[in-house]
């Protein structure tokens, strides 16, 4: 009998994009080229958003399912568990709900306005000051460069969260005067862009919010897709483990399969209890978020599980996989680097270690059981 | 039935009952790892019988208080949040409901009312020298002669039994092919003659543990326990009655909230800040590891009250936890180490050890190494684990 | 006789040179950890072949500089020390001493003089698909037809396949009982009809290695080194002359050096102090480790002079320095990764990956999960050790 | 055949003071009451007295042998493999080292002057101020209480190394008025003592030294603690694997020793790298502090492994050993304590961090190769 992780949600529609994120990684990993790669991304957007994956939050109103947080979870868990390359946390969660009450929602939820976040601590190039909103001629300007950013294929919008006198949540149009975007292809095969802003000049109708309300809403969004993201990363890692336990009981060496090797069966052992300490806290996390009082501290002890779990997680299945664990062959190691990605998305562990230990806010967090 | 308990106001009876009524002298011992001795013990569970929850796994018709799993893991969470002493006795989590399951009504009139009193004390005699997990290889003998079993042989790792009236204790009463068979369940008061209980000297200079010496020791075989030969299934439906014996995190939360302060305390002031934010840093990563085994619990608990099975979830808390409270000590050692190591002292019982806030941890630290060793070592749990996770 | 080898001055003698004649452009690549391909390697071990250091480890006769094996350490920790190409190349350090112990005076005119100047590039084809570790399981044939092999077969994991001219390549010239027996060494020109080259794609994203088919490729026997049948003899023969291999820890200082620079730059300011601190207090951690480890390295030298055995050496500084290596690799990308690993590109060859100074970091944490699974895993040095260790 | 460690001196001298180490823990082990215990330590306190170790490194013309470092190496490496429970690193070498020059020395060498040695840093009650020499009525006075200070049985003298407007190096006798002293025995089975300064007036006479030479010379005297220590160390660590492996080899669970469980033996491989590293650590500084530059940091470097690699491979060996790890019943188990309590002596791994940090003198350890 074949071993099967406990899930961290399933149901029909954690199912459908499953198999939705199944088919998708079988046909980009069968592509060796970059545009052929490209190309294949944008297709796979383009069928999510006809199975509505991006409207799964927005109110019905507003063109969307009207689903809710358990929704976006067995999205991101589907996707999750097949290592989809598309930004899921992102443009099903983060961005609906960034831009709630915008008339570009019903664009958004067909996937035709695809919309790059740019968060505030959004890395910069080395050379630029950052990302500045300033009084230029009677007008409001944005300059600077932010690169690594997630993004869909052929990024419409950037979502700007920009810092200033007066923060300011502005949505850009990516063919705005003075916008320039680079788009690659990251390690674990999701596409990111490098944008430039040139001396933009702010249009008011991009001006989607302004003032204290807009760090609220920035810092709320992070944290839903922190949540999201940690979903997504416990359905691949129970992915990966199931994979690394069939690798190793197929293969053999000295003459003996590798399942039956006390030190490598020792290892899964521990690679299992990673998974289900994250699968738990992540599961604690969810369940407080879909409490009347959401927790940031309970998210952000996920995401700091996540970072520590998913790279000792992948690092352990490399070894397992001994010369295949450092080729891209397997779905397994493209797993692999899907966790180790995923560190980096909506806070690392240091920006979570950090806010925890200075909002000693750790007391307070036993209210969530 | 059990949509009509309201847990929350349950939890606040208990921690209310528990603030009021246990005694300050008591908490503080628990408060500072002290030792727990029968007389820290005895005293607040007169107390919990008196109030009616002298034992809170037992059926009621026993003078248990039924209530239900959850309520248990509640309990023992309050005791701990509450600086309560465990209610760890072995004749109340071990005994009482074996005697209750497989004793005849004579034996449960006559043991049960002083295990819930708290009058009479246990100790289990299971592993002997030599046998490690493997219970079943074990060699004391009982011998039948008219009413009485003549036993011989040698207990080891046994908790309290210097402070103990009596032990239960799993002997051989006849040798049997199959290893399992053959096994007894006798209670032996620990006064008879031919017993001697010599102190195990342990590596943090606490006496714990006793090799228990049994010479012709006369039981009467009133003092047995369900069928002759049928020891090894009493002590099968202990271990599996105890399933959710690590569902409850509320004990090492504790010692990490108090290692918190410990290292806010002793690494207070700008000089030692490096030093303290490492170990911050560390408590933090330990801390998510507590999280995620109390959301491991609390699927545990659900599942027993659905009754559902709990599948590899009590290995998985315990490979976890035990790590992670060794991770605790160890900070809490490297906090206060240099200063107290050096005066945490050795001999137990030669005049007091040193009384310092914070030396409870070197004596933590060394103790906390039996964790990954006792109730199935680490390598043991990952062996369970890895045969379900491979199926070979 | 080296006694009178004064190795100060050796070693001051050799980094003199590395720096006044290696080129910048080089050296920029190899401190950056670009990728070291023949295009960077060539000009520099025409260089070194000019100057009379064209092979450190091969006897005088042959064009070799006949060197002591503490004089060989010291040459590559200087290029290490001096950002020189490591003179790591397949024809020059494996199959040139093969050549020179049991090849004809034929072949060695024929083959050392290219390998030595650097014209001919060699690559190696032992590994096969589904062999991990067990070499003698090959299954590649060659089959004899009058003076020529027809291989049929396909190599896997062949480093610089893709730019080589020559690849060296153990096949089965017949069906032995005995696995070890019935296998050749055969130098196959990498320009024959039947040869198909493919890359591996790798988690780092670069192009390492390749998987090499060959469909009946016809071979001169001429080009047979040594007696058909006895290439499981040579392969061992290189095994062994390449046992100090770990010796030289200044590659692994150096990273070391440059993560410790790269933390002070990344992490600069009071924002980013708490961040700094910890990843520093883990460099000095593994810096202990790399100085435990250059200290026996220093002793398997020591060894070799004497002729002594070396024993646990080998895999003792392999097991450690091959962790440390990826610990230093974490911590770089725990302080370059939130900025430069979304960057980091994974199509190699479209169009240029970002070049930002660091996130060669990233691409050094993947590749160096290798360094515990090549050259006998983590799990085989351990089997190794504990194998001396229990004497079963 | 039985696997032995490679040691890290070897010798006649080492092979004396291993074989009196074993006897004297055989029988150490052997008595149970405190009070016996005490007295078997002061038995073989005039045991080593005899045998002339404190004098190993002391002058002839002080009663010495006129020995080196190598012979006070070959000692402690000896006296460590039996971990005896005698301050030899004070002893043997810091206390001949700090008092070179003086008097008592003779003493000092037979053994009839048993100095503690109170270095700056060494732990303070929590309620007093810390030990202070101050200026009372025209006299030096010395007043405050250091707790946990490794000493000889009953010492005759402390040798305090005093922080004040002008630091001191004073030899005070036990009996002086102000003066108290409590002794215990450590976990490790070595005596402590806590030590009371009473508004003790300073005789001129105690004064070793004065001025800015005595911050210099205890920094020397805390270095070569701190290198005996670790050789001490090395030698305890190397005869742990070997008593390790033995019982492994000798116990059978579930049918099979205990030796062929693979994760039992990788378990053990990796005890024995870290056992070759602080070996090769030590054996470098060593080697530095035997040249004509001695390093500190290659010191600080070798301590700073064995804080890491002794309390790691301790706990391992309590592991392998299961519940007999948790008492005192077997040597190797005595043998883990002594390398736990070894962190604390002569600068713990925060100590030897920080300034190895501070001194940011990491490139010139290169030196030392």
């Amino acid at each position: 009998m074949t071993f099967a992780t406990t899930l961290i949600v399933s149901g029909e529609t954690f199912e459908m994009a499953y198999r939705f994120g199944q088919v998708a990684e079988r046909e980009l990993a069968g592509i060796a080229d970059a545009a052929g790669q490209a190309a294949c991304i944008e297709r796979l957007w383009n069928g999510i958003g006809e199975l509505g994956w991006m409207g799964t939050a927005i109110p019905e109103e507003a063109g969307g399912a009207g689903g809710d947080l358990a929704d976006l979870a067995a999205i991101a868990s589907g996707a999750g568990r097949a290592g989809l390359a598309l930004p899921v946390a992102s443009s099903c969660g983060v961005v609906p709900a960034l831009l709630a009450g915008n008339p570009v929602l019903p664009d958004v939820a067909t996937g035709a306005a695809r919309v790059a976040v740019i968060l505030p601590g959004a890395a910069q190039d080395e050379d630029t000051g950052g990302l500045r909103i300033r009084l230029l001629n009677d007008g409001l300007t944005l300059d600077g460069v932010v690169v690594g950013v997630e993004t869909p294929p052929n990024p419409t919008h950037a979502l700007v969260a920009a810092e200033g006198a007066e923060p300011m949540l502005l949505l850009i149009p990516a063919s705005s005067p003075g916008v320039q975007t680079e788009l690659y292809q990251r390690i674990d095969g999701r596409l990111a862009a490098d944008w430039h802003f040139s001396l933009v000049t702010v249009d008011s109708g991009w001006i989607v919010a302004r003032g204290p309300e807009v760090p609220e809403r920035t810092a709320a969004a992070r944290d839903l897709g922190a949540l999201l993201t940690c979903i997504e990363c416990v359905s691949a890692m129970g992915a990966l483990i199931e994979q690394t336990i069939q690798y190793l009981l197929n293969r053999e060496q000295f003459g003996a399969p590798l399942a039956t090797y006390q030190a490598l069966r020792h290892r899964v052992a521990d690679m299992y209890v990673e998974y289900e300490n994250l699968r738990g806290i992540t599961a604690r996390a969810l369940r407080a978020a879909q409490s009347g009082e959401p927790s940031w501290q309970a998210i952000a002890f996920a995401k700091l599980r996540l970072g520590e779990a998913g790279r000792a997680v992948a690092e352990s299945a490399i070894q397992c996989h001994g010369g295949m664990g450092m080729t891209e062959e397997l779905p397994a190691i493209r797993l692999c680097k899907r966790l180790m990605m995923a560190e980096f998305e909506f806070g690392n562990r240091v920006f979570q270690a950090a806010r925890l230990l200075a909002a000693d806010g750790r007391t307070s967090t036993a209210a969530a059981d | 039935m059990d949509a009509a308990i309201d847990y929350q106001a349950f939890r606040a009876e208990i921690r209310d009952f528990a603030l009021a009524h246990c005694p300050p002298d008591i908490r503080a011992v628990v408060a500072s790892y002290r030792k727990l001795s029968r007389k820290v013990w005895y005293p607040w569970q007169r107390i919990l019988f008196e109030h009616g929850w002298g034992a809170p796994s037992w059926p009621k018709e026993f003078g248990g208080t039924g209530w239900d799993p959850r309520q248990r893991v509640i309990f023992d969470e309050v005791m701990a949040e509450c600086d309560c002493p465990p209610q760890y006795h072995h004749g109340l989590r071990h005994l009482g409901p074996v005697i209750i399951e497989f004793g005849t009504p004579e034996q449960q009139k006559r043991f049960l009312p002083g295990i819930l009193n708290g009058e009479d004390w246990w100790c289990q005699g299971y592993s002997e020298p030599g046998a490690g997990s493997d219970l079943a290889s074990l060699r004391t003998t009982a011998r039948r002669e008219d009413d009485h079993y003549m036993v011989d042989g040698q207990k080891t790792w046994t908790s309290h039994a210097h402070e103990s009236d009596w032990m239960y204790t799993l002997v051989r009463t006849s040798k049997e092919p199959k290893k399992q068979q053959g096994i007894s369940l006798l209670l032996i008061p620990l006064n008879l003659p031919g017993i001697t209980i010599r102190p195990i000297r342990t590596i943090d200079g606490w006496h714990h543990v006793n090799e228990v010496f049994l010479d012709g020791v006369r039981v009467p075989a009133a003092n047995r326990i369900g069928e002759e030969g049928q020891g090894w299934t009493y002590g099968k439906f202990l271990l599996e009655r105890e399933r959710l014996g690590g569902a409850n995190i509320a004990p090492h939360r504790k010692a990490l909230e108090r290692v918190r302060e410990l290292v806010a305390t002793e690494l207070a002031g700008e000089g030692r800040r490096a030093e303290r934010e490492l170990l911050q840093h560390r408590l933090l990563l330990a801390e998510s590891e507590l999280l995620a085994a109390s959301e491991l619990g609390r699927e545990s608990v659900e599942a027993v009250m659905q009754g559902n099975a709990l599948g590899m979830l009590p290995s998985v808390i315990k490979l976890g936890t035990s790590v992670t409270m060794q991770t605790i000590s160890q900070i809490a050692l490297d906090a206060v180490g240099e200063r107290l190591a050096p005066r945490f002292r050795r001999v137990d019982g030669a005049g007091p050890n040193a009384e310092e806030p914070g030396i409870e941890w070197v004596q933590n630290y060394m103790y906390a190494r039996v964790r990954t060793i006792y109730g199935g070592s680490s390598e043991v749990q990952k062996n369970v684990i890895a045969k379900q996770l491979f199926g070979i």
